[in-house]
């Protein structure tokens, strides 16, 4: 919603987007153009463009709506005769990832379930990766099998801790609640361009939006919020 | 709305329509099968419900990867951060991978909700009114519903029990029922054999499907609901069992755990429509 | 070969094959039938496979012999035009994984680099899953992270510790060579015979042949022969 | 054939064919690019030895998904035993893994080995000798090098200076090089565009591949090897650059840590054809 509010959106592959007035208003006015997915097809699409293909077939779309506004198809398996749908892969211009820990070469590992930051990082053709933490290369060659992203998808590595600000960054700190209720508020009373100034155009960069607007101590409680440790560290 | 005053009647109970459908489904759900169900919400608070009463060997796996989760109560508000809703899994995994999973087959049951559903159950949560270009209200998509309600062998879908959510016609398709209910539907558009929706669930009714025409039709009633209270809330005429289920009425235990644990704070839960059902009748007072 | 020597096999999908006297022989005479693929080629059908699809298309095998003599097709990519291979998907009977831990469910855990276990796991119809040792549900549960393979893929789950010998499972004990070494001598011998009954017919199971056939000692020797653990259990 | 007995002359130095090619085959790696290598042998020798000497830099791939190793030498035996070659890898991961990587253009080069090679680079891994179905001898298939022949952008190719290798018809074509040497010849069959063979290292000699009519051609030449005697070791006359490279004779550092730490026992390596170099000259005396 923010981005179809500063204007910076025409088209959008929508699995599952936030809605609302501001997204509502721009399609009605024609401002910006929708493609029906599902998250699983957006994701699927990834996986094609991660595995270097120009399509894959897959097991679901056919038959809805959503269908006949996305840009699968519905052809006939070679080997079975049967019919079977297709997707286009992916293949965004650039991906911002972030991640638990990286090297500074941009091996980076991402703990807990996620939707498809690997995919990401393999099809985009420019991958920036955000991080909680830098780490040494020597630590991320002590334990290889916890490496999510290989350094060679990774075109640029931004040390960013609280980078999933206001969401939270699972076993490290839990989401701001409050912030998110301030923005479904200031969508609601048609007022995202004061939300926009307070948190994005007046503060020069992420560290001083998060000294100045969030406070050293709302970021220590998003850090006592998160009471689950286990499985992703260890 | 909001929740009656103190001093209600004795005897009697009161929740939301979302609280209801919410323990009718728990109600649905059985121990050691595997559950697909969508990331947040009425659906996946139903299954972690019937978790916490009856079927604690019941499976189930969350679009964004997480796999036969043990979850950290309470769990945190608006279901913010994964870490409590995905505390204890068996695996973390990937949202393609499980929708691998349930292209092979492996998830017994497709958990989700709708905003308009149709005789096939075909169901739409992409906008209501208007067109497609010009719609009077977007929602947000089919987010996993589509490959849930695709792929997995039988879907449960809940919704409210309006005219408006029972429709002729869809506004929008977004993810298949029966499609036009005609033999091989799903199979001719490449979904998997043998799948598709097989329960309905609202806070006033219990909805399966004619295996023949693949009609929706009523097969329960909550203890203050009437077939005919029920199908004035409902565009088409639905097929009607020869017997119909009574449905039960929320016990304290289940609202109470919803109310502390799985909700807390009633973010989502307190919003719906009030309503107070004497505990022995089953009727409403309110 | 000792499958082949044994007459258990009338088809194989070749990606590499030990070669040998025993199924140069074989494949002369007609008992043996051969379907050429690669190591790649095959692993992406077990992918195909995995995903629940019929095929997938792949950047690779056209244009060669290997091609003819497989079951890949040559087709156009409906959405660009231009040329892609199919392969179709692969659906074993049977899948025998060895892993390093697993609990009595069938979560298992397979530890290092390796080819296709997932996928193995996944595609195919029942799955028997050996392990190194057998660990605690609790113990998967605190560590989702690490778990290769959910137990709804598996069939049924053996504890068979030096499951993997005459080879190694890394990180935990190395490879015994000089059997090998044996067994290569048995086939240039055309003694396969004499080594199917030492080290198979010989025997009532597979811990009698750890333990009449290789013994303590040897077992011990493969277990210090494993000089890295780092990056596996840890 | 066995390595000779002490007592060689001074200024002399013994290896084999094999130890040679890659010793030729390390001094073409390039620093900080990716290689995709074949699972074990010699290809693989010849990046580790690169590595140890010159390269420390340069990152390598192998087929069951070890990404970037840095192996602990000595490497085990056979290469049997994943766990020194796997050492400190930045990222285990799978076959299928690895092999989308190098669909999507990441690995720079293909490192791997050829029973028979054609003048267009295409080449046999499969069978020598008969047909298809009464093979003379049977080997073990492509293995993991269609992939790489395929995928990688440039590939590097080794075999033996012997005219049953450099061949006008293969008996199989596992894996290709320029396939008919047509423009476009490789994207008609769907592999990956700009992508091919790019040198081809033996023993005595060093080859490239003409631009235009993609041929193999010759430009370089071990300094105990002649133009004439490797032409007389080719079943095909391949082009030949103007001016031919003088390469090296291996050092004593690199048959040491080949004999040493890559293939300790010379399992592999010392079974290749031995001969006795002059080290001012170059030139051979046994």
């Amino acid at each position: 919603s923010l981005l179809v509010a500063g204007g910076c959106v025409s088209r959008i592959d929508v699995g599952w987007m936030e809605s609302g007035p501001v997204i509502n208003r721009a399609i009605k006015e024609g401002r910006i153009k929708l493609i029906e997915w599902s998250n699983g097809a957006l994701a699927y699409r990834l996986l094609a463009g991660s595995l270097g293909v120009p399509y894959l077939p897959m097991r679901y779309l056919g038959g809805t709506d959503t269908f006949e506004q996305s840009a699968a198809k519905l052809t006939q398996d070679p080997y079975t005769g049967k019919p079977i749908c297709l997707v286009p892969a992916l293949y965004p211009d650039v991906a911002l990832i972030h991640v638990h820990q990286c090297d500074v070469y941009g091996n980076a590992r991402v703990f807990g379930a996620g939707v498809a930051p690997l995919e990401m990082a393999m099809c985009s053709k420019k991958v920036i990766v955000s991080t909680e933490e830098i780490i040494d290369t020597e630590a991320i060659r002590r334990q290889p099998q916890r490496t999510t992203i290989p350094y060679y998808f990774v075109d640029a590595v931004v040390h960013a801790p609280f980078g999933s600000y206001p969401g939270s960054t699972p076993g490290l700190y839990g989401a701001h609640l409050e912030h998110w209720l301030e923005f479904a508020a200031a969508q609601m009373q048609n007022k995202t361009d004061d939300y926009l100034e307070k948190w994005v155009h007046s503060v020069a960069s992420h560290e001083e939006m998060l000294e100045k607007r969030v406070g050293a101590d709302r970021l220590e409680q998003m850090r006592q919020g998160e009471t689950v440790q286990e499985g992703y560290y260890d | 709305m909001t929740e009656p005053a103190v001093g209600k009647a004795e005897g009697t109970t009161s929740f939301t329509d979302i609280e209801a459908t919410i323990c009718h489904i728990a109600h649905t759900i059985e121990e050691d099968k595997l559950y697909f169900v969508q990331m947040a919400g009425p659906p996946l608070m139903a299954l972690l419900l019937a978790k916490r009463m009856r079927t604690p060997g019941v499976g189930y796996v969350v679009e964004e990867g997480a796999v036969a989760p043990r979850p950290n109560f309470p769990l945190p508000r608006m279901m913010l951060g994964a870490s409590r809703s995905h505390y204890r899994s068996v695996a973390w995994t990937s949202m393609n991978m499980v929708d691998a999973h349930a292209a092979l087959g492996f998830m017994d049951y497709g958990l989700l909700a709708a905003l308009q559903i149709d005789r096939f159950g075909n169901f739409n949560s992409t906008f209501i009114g208007g067109t497609y270009e010009q719609p009077d209200r977007r929602f947000g998509g089919p987010g996993g519903a589509n490959e849930i309600a695709s792929q997995c062998w039988r879907t449960l879908i809940m919704t409210k029990q309006k005219k408006r959510k029972f429709v002729n016609k869809l506004d929008f398709m977004s993810s298949p029922g029966y499609l036009d209910g005609t033999p091989g539907a799903r199979e001719r558009v490449g979904l998997p054999a043998n799948t598709g929706p097989y329960r309905v669930i609202t806070e006033d009714a219990l909805f399966g499907f004619d295996e023949a025409t693949r009609q929706m039709r009523l097969i329960g009633l909550a203890p203050w609901a009437t077939m005919e209270g029920v199908l004035a809330e409902m565009e088409f005429e639905p097929l009607v069992a020869d017997k119909l289920e009574r449905m039960q009425v929320p016990s304290e235990e289940e609202l109470n755990i919803i109310r502390a644990d799985i909700d807390p704070g009633g973010f989502s839960t307190s919003r719906g429509q009030w309503m107070t059902i004497e505990r022995a009748s089953g009727r409403r007072t309110a």
